[in-house]
C-alpha cells in the first residue's frame, strides 16, 4: 500500500489529487513555486515543499527536484497530473529508477504515444483506424510527403509529430501552397519541441472531437468508460464536455464498437493507468484515431459522474498493482454530465488571459453540482501558468436537466477580481446549436457569436442603464460626502489624526 | 438628480427621484438597489423583478454583465452632455495611443514596424502569457511611431510596447 | 403546469426550492423580511418583496401578505420549505381557498398529524404500533393521567399535543414525582403553543431515531425512499443524519418492513405529496411510530443522494396532479450519504449561537460534495431566525468513504466572522462510536465530550503554540511598524493628509 | 523576540530567530508562516508538514482551532511574564463581573436574584434568540448584586443584565 504520495502539480488538478488521496488515507505531499505558497494544494496537502522561482522550467518541470524531495520524504509514488511532466517519459523512467512508483502508464507506453506519428502507425497496424495520412514511422522529407500528398487528397492538415495545442499545425488547400506551408510548420515545430518532424492528415469537414477515457490494470484487464464529448473547443483547448455525447445518444452499438477500438488502441502499447483515446468522427459515424492521451484529463469529471467510477482512486489502485474494481459489463452511462472549463480570461476583449486577486468569490452549490478548483477568494491569479482556475460540472437525469442545472450554477456563480469566461458559457448554453447538440469542433470558432448568441431572450437593455446610472449616482454621492468632509480635514488635522487612529 | 444614459446608440433619460424611485422616460419605477458586499456586484429588485449584474468600470463608462450578457453603457448628468455636445467639434480623436502590456509575459511576434499603417482591429503584437498566445490589438487606424520592444523580451504588466499615432 | 410559483420561506431551503423551480422552468417569487434584502434567495428569484420587519411574525408568518402577494403575482402556488408556515393546517387551507395550489398535503392530513396524540390514536387504529402510551383522542385530565400512567410503567414522558423542539416535554421516573411535573409540563405548553393538553409516552431507553421518507401522489399511490438515521441530537435539534442507516444496514427486511408500517401511516390520512414518518427503535428492533412530519425536511438531502430521486422536484410535480416519477420497486438505496448542519454557534461556549457579518468562506467541493446554503461572504448573520447556515452533505461508495471524505470537506470549509459547529462535527466523526455506528438519541448530550473526543490522535500542542505566538510576534511587529510612524504623522500632518487621500 | 508560550498549563520556550526559523526549547525549526487572505487563518509550514489553523482573540489569549481540536494559548514575551509574576500576589481577582447579552433576545428566565450566591458554571440567565434558548453561566464564584432586566425582557447586544460580586 502507498503511504505517502507526491502530487508533481499545482491548481485544481493537485487538489482533485490530495482530496482522493486523503480520502484513501494516504498521506500527501505538494510541490509549488514562489508564486504559490498560498495555494489550496499547499494547504490542503500533509506536506509541501518549494520547487523553486514561478516559471514552470524553474519550478513545476524540475524532474530532479521533484524526484528528489519524493525519496527525502519517504514518499512511494508520485502522481503527475496533467501538463508539466506527465507525458514526459523521461520523468516516468527517472521515477522508476529512483524506486519511485510513476502513477501512469510505463514509459515505453508514453514514448510510443507521444510521437504522433509513431502512435497513428502502431495503431494502425493494430487494426485502429486512422485519419488517413502518413501512417509511416520516422522521419518523412519534403519530397516523401509532397509525393505522398495527393494520394491522401486535400484540404490536408500538416502536424508536428511531437505536437499538441496547434502548435507546427497548417490547413493545406493545394499542392502548390504545400512547400511553404510545409517549411513555416516545421520551422514552428522545431521552435516549440526541438523537433521539426511533421506527418500529413486528411482534414475531416464537420467532424467531432469524441474520445474514450480507457482503464487498464497491469494484469491485461482493459475497459473503456464510454465516451466524451469534447467538439467545443477554441483555438485547440477545450472549453466545454459532456457524457455521453449527443452525437452517440442512443446509438449504443456506435459507443461499444467504438470503445472496444479504443481498448484495442490501447493494448497495442501494452497499456496501463488510465488514458485517453481521441477520435474524430465524421458525419456519416466514420470514426478516425487522432491521438491518446496518456494522463489524467482535465474532462475526467463528466465520466466520472455518469459511470460512478472515481478515476483517481481507480489510478491509485491500479498503481499498486491490484486489479481493476470493474468488469466492462458493470459500465453504464446514467444520467448526463456537462463541464464548463472557467478560464480567468475576457470573453469580450479576445479571450485576453486576466491576473490579478480574487476579491470575492460565491461558488455554486446544490443537487447536482460539482466544482472542482484550485482557487479561493483572496488568492492571486498569477500570469505563470494556465488560465483554468475552475471547473464546473453538474448532473442531471437528461441532458435537457443538465443544461437548465448548468444555467442555474453559472448564473450562482460569481468571481470578482479577474474577468472569467463564465457569461461566455452562459451564452453557449443558450445557443440553439448547443440546445440541439448539433455543432463541430469549429463551431464555436466560425459559428458562434457572442454578441449575437442570445439576442432576443433576456433583453434588458433599459434594466442594464439603470443599473449602471445607479452605480454612477451611488460613486456621485459618496464623492459628494468626501468632498464635504474636505475642510474639515484640512483644518481639524488633529480630528483626522484621530480618526485615522481609530481606522487601524 | 437627472442623467442621460446612452447604451447602443439609443439615449434613456433617467431621474434618480429618491432612494426607492426612478423615472425612465415617462415612467416611474420602484426600486431597491444594492450593493452586494462591497464588490463590483448588485442587486436590483424593479416593481419587485429581481435582477442582478456585475459592473465594471469601462474606458467609455461602464460594462454591466445582466444575465451573462455585456452592456456598454456611458451615464452622463445632464450638464456633462451638453458640455461635451458644445466641445465636440474642437475634440481631436487623433490623439497618440500607448500600447500597454495587459499582463507579464514573452513577446512572440510583432508583425508591425515604424512607420506602417494598421486599421482598427489589426494586430500589433502577440504576448505569450499563461501558456497562450495572446493578440494585442489597435483600438483605432492609425500609423506606427515608436516600437519599444522585440519579439523574445519579457514585458512586466503595464510596460509600453509602441505607440499608434 | 405551474408557470409561477411564490417560496414561503428563506435560508437555504428558500434557495434549495428555487433551484429547483428554475431547473422546471417556472419562475420564483420570493418573500422576505427587513433583515433579509440581501438573502440568496432574493438574489437568485425572479421576482422579490419585502414582508415587514425582520422578527418572523411580522413577516415570514404573515400568512395573509403572503397570499396577497402570490394572488398580486399571479402564481399558481406556494411552498412553503420547513418550519415558519409548512405545517399550519389554517395556511394550508387560506392558500386553497385563494385558488392557490399548496405544494404539501391536504390541510386535514396537517391536522391530523400536528396534534401528536390524535396522530397516535390515527396510525394506531391503523394497526400502526406507537410508543406505548395514551393513545386516546382528546383531552385528558390529571387524574386520568395518574391513572394511566402506572400502566404504562415508569420511566415516561410527559408531552405537549402541539408539541415540538422539547418543549412542555417531562421526564418522570415515579407516580410521586408526577403530579408536579404534569403541571410544569402544561404550563410550559400553555405558554409555548397556546395549548396546555398533554399525553404519556413511555420512555425507550437506548432507543434511534430512524425515519422514512414518504411520497404520495393524489392518485394513490404511496412510496418510500428509505430511511434516515437521524439519533444524532443536541436539545432535540438534529446534527448529523445519514441514509442509509448503519443500525439497519443490511437487514433490508427490517427496511421494507418499516417502510411499509410508514407507507401505512401515511395512507392511515390520505396523505399526499413529500413527509416523513418518525421512528423510535429500540435494541432490539422494535419500532414505534413517533410522529409525521407533514413536509420537506431539513436532512432530504441525505435521500436523494442514495435513491437518485430529487424530492423537491416530485413534490412540485405531485403537487400539479400527476402520479409519481417512482414506483416503490425503482427505489434502491446505493452508496452511503452523511449530512452534518453546519450551524452558526460556538461548540466551545455551550453552543450559543454566533451573530455577525461573514467575512469570509470557502466552500469545500470536489466530487462527491454537496452544499446547500443560503449565506455566501459578505453577508450577515442576524439573530433573527435559526442558526443553521449551510448543510453539507457528502456521498460515497461505503460509509467508510462517506465518512473520509465528509472529514476531508469538512477540513475545508472555512468560515470566518460567525463561530460555527465545524469543529464539532470533525470530532464527532472522529468518534469511535459513531465510526462504529453504534449511538442512540443520548449518545451526543450524555456520552460525547468534545475536549476528549480526539484525545492522542492529531493532538499537536506544540503546533498550536507555535501558531498563536507567530500570530502574536506578528501584530507586535504591525504595531511597532504603527507606533514608528506615529512621530511623522502627528508632526507633518499635511504629508498625512496626502496618504490619506491617495488611500480612498 | 523571545515568548513563553502557554497551553494547558505546560510552558514553552519559544524564540522567533527570523522569518524562516524558530526555535522551540532546544530545537530549531524550519517555518514558513502566511496569513491567508488577510483572514483569521493561518498557514503554517514546520519543515514542510503543512498545517491550517483558525486564531481567534479570547479572554487571556488566544484561541486556535487546529485540525478541529480547540488550543486556549496565552503568549508572552519574557518581560510580560516576569511583570505578571511578580506582581501575582498583589491581583484581585475578585472584582465585579458584568454579565452582558452576546447577542439581542429575549430573557426567558432569570433563575437567580440579587444577594444569591452562585458557583462558577451556574446558570445565571437564559436567553432566547435564533430561536434556541442559550444558557449565560457564570464565570466565577460570587454573589449575584445588581440584577437590571426581567423575564419577558428584549435585550440588545451587550447590555447589562447583572452583576457578580
Amino acid at each position: 500500500m502507498f503511504r505517502k504520495v507526491l502530487v508533481a502539480n499545482r491548481g485544481e488538478i493537485a487538489v482533485r489529487i490530495i482530496r482522493a488521496c486523503r480520502e484513501l488515507g494516504i498521506r500527501t505531499v505538494a510541490v509549488f513555486s514562489d508564486a504559490d505558497r498560498q495555494s489550496l494544494h499547499v494547504r490542503y496537502a500533509d506536506e509541501a515543499y518549494c520547487l523553486g522561482a514561478a516559471p514552470s522550467r524553474e519550478s513545476y518541470l524540475r524532474a530532479d527536484k521533484i524526484i528528489e524531495i519524493a525519496k527525502v520524504c519517504h514518499c512511494q509514488a508520485i502522481h503527475p497530473g496533467y501538463g508539466f511532466l506527465a507525458e514526459r517519459a523521461d520523468f516516468a523512467l527517472a521515477c522508476q529508477d529512483a524506486g519511485l512508483n510513476f502513477i501512469g502508464p510505463r514509459p515505453s507506453a508514453i514514448a510510443a504515444m507521444g510521437d504522433k506519428a509513431v502512435a497513428r502507425a502502431t495503431v494502425s497496424r493494430a487494426g485502429v483506424a486512422v485519419v488517413p495520412g502518413t501512417e509511416g514511422e520516422g522521419a518523412l522529407s519534403d519530397e516523401d510527403l509532397l509525393a505522398l500528398a495527393p494520394k491522401i487528397g486535400f484540404p490536408l492538415l500538416v502536424k508536428a509529430t511531437a505536437g499538441g495545442g496547434g502548435k507546427g499545425m497548417r490547413q493545406v488547400n493545394s499542392l502548390e501552397e504545400m512547400p511553404s506551408l510545409l517549411q513555416s510548420a516545421r520551422r514552428e515545430a522545431e521552435s516549440s519541441f526541438g523537433d521539426g518532424n511533421v506527418y500529413l492528415e486528411k482534414l475531416v469537414d464537420g467532424a467531432r472531437h469524441i474520445e474514450f477515457q480507457i482503464l487498464a490494470d497491469d494484469q491485461g484487464n482493459v475497459i473503456h468508460l464510454g465516451e466524451r464529448e469534447c467538439s467545443l473547443q477554441r483555438r485547440h483547448q477545450k472549453l466545454l464536455e459532456e457524457s455521453p455525447s449527443a452525437f452517440v445518444g442512443e446509438d449504443d452499438a456506435l459507443r461499444q464498437a467504438m470503445g472496444a477500438v479504443a481498448v484495442r488502441a490501447a493494448q497495442a502499447v501494452e497499456y496501463i493507468n488510465a488514458g485517453t483515446i481521441e477520435f474524430l468522427v465524421d458525419h456519416k459515424k466514420q470514426y478516425y484515431f487522432l491521438e491518446m492521451n496518456t494522463r489524467l484529463q482535465v474532462e475526467h469529471p463528466v465520466t466520472e459522474w455518469v459511470t460512478g467510477v472515481d478515476i483517481v482512486k481507480e489510478q491509485i489502485h491500479i498503481a499498486q498493482g491490484k486489479p481493476l474494481h470493474y468488469h466492462q459489463r458493470d459500465v453504464s452511462l446514467k444520467g448526463w454530465a456537462i463541464e464548463c472549463r472557467i478560464n480567468a480570461e475576457d470573453p469580450y476583449q479576445h479571450f485576453m488571459p486576466s491576473i490579478g486577486k480574487i476579491t470575492h468569490m460565491t461558488l455554486p452549490s446544490g443537487p447536482g453540482v460539482r466544482v472542482d478548483t484550485g482557487v479561493y477568494p483572496g488568492c492571486e491569479i498569477s500570469p505563470f501558468y494556465d488560465s483554468l482556475i475552475s471547473k464546473l460540472i453538474v448532473w442531471g437525469k437528461t441532458r435537457e436537466e443538465a443544461i437548465l442545472r448548468m444555467r442555474q450554477a453559472l448564473d450562482e456563480y460569481k468571481i470578482v477580481g479577474v474577468r472569467t469566461n463564465i457569461s461566455f458559457h452562459q451564452s453557449l448554453l443558450h445557443s440553439p446549436e448547443f440546445m440541439r447538440g448539433q455543432f463541430d469542433t469549429h463551431f464555436v470558432e466560425e459559428k458562434f457569436n457572442l454578441d449575437k448568441a442570445n439576442d432576443g431572450k433576456d433583453y434588458h437593455p433599459e434594466i442594464a442603464a439603470m443599473i449602471a446610472t445607479l452605480v454612477t449616482n451611488r460613486q456621485a454621492q459618496q464623492a459628494a460626502q468626501f468632498v464635504q468632509q474636505k475642510p474639515r480635514n484640512t483644518s481639524h488635522w488633529k480630528w483626522l489624526n484621530r480618526r485615522e487612529w481609530q481606522r487601524r | 438628480m437627472k442623467y442621460v444614459t446612452t447604451l447602443q446608440e439609443q439615449d434613456y433619460l433617467l431621474e434618480i427621484i429618491d432612494d426607492e424611485h426612478l423615472r425612465v422616460g415617462d415612467r416611474v419605477y420602484q426600486v431597491d438597489f444594492q450593493a452586494i458586499g462591497d464588490q463590483q456586484f448588485y442587486s436590483l429588485l424593479v416593481d419587485g423583478n429581481s435582477y442582478e449584474a456585475q459592473v465594471f468600470p469601462a474606458d467609455d463608462g461602464w460594462h454591466v454583465i445582466l444575465q451573462s450578457r455585456l452592456y456598454s453603457v456611458c451615464v452622463e448628468d445632464e450638464r456633462d452632455k451638453q458640455l461635451r455636445l458644445a466641445s465636440q467639434g474642437s475634440l481631436n480623436p487623433h490623439g497618440e495611443f500607448l500600447l500597454r502590456a495587459p499582463m507579464p509575459g514573452l513577446i512572440v511576434s510583432l508583425p508591425v514596424f515604424s512607420g506602417v499603417k494598421v486599421q482598427k482591429g489589426d494586430v500589433l503584437a502577440v504576448l505569450e502569457s499563461m501558456k497562450m498566445q495572446n493578440e494585442l490589438r489597435s483600438p483605432r487606424t492609425g500609423v506606427v511611431t515608436r516600437v519599444r520592444v522585440n519579439v523574445g523580451d519579457n514585458v512586466e504588466q503595464k510596460q509600453a510596447l509602441l505607440s499608434i499615432e
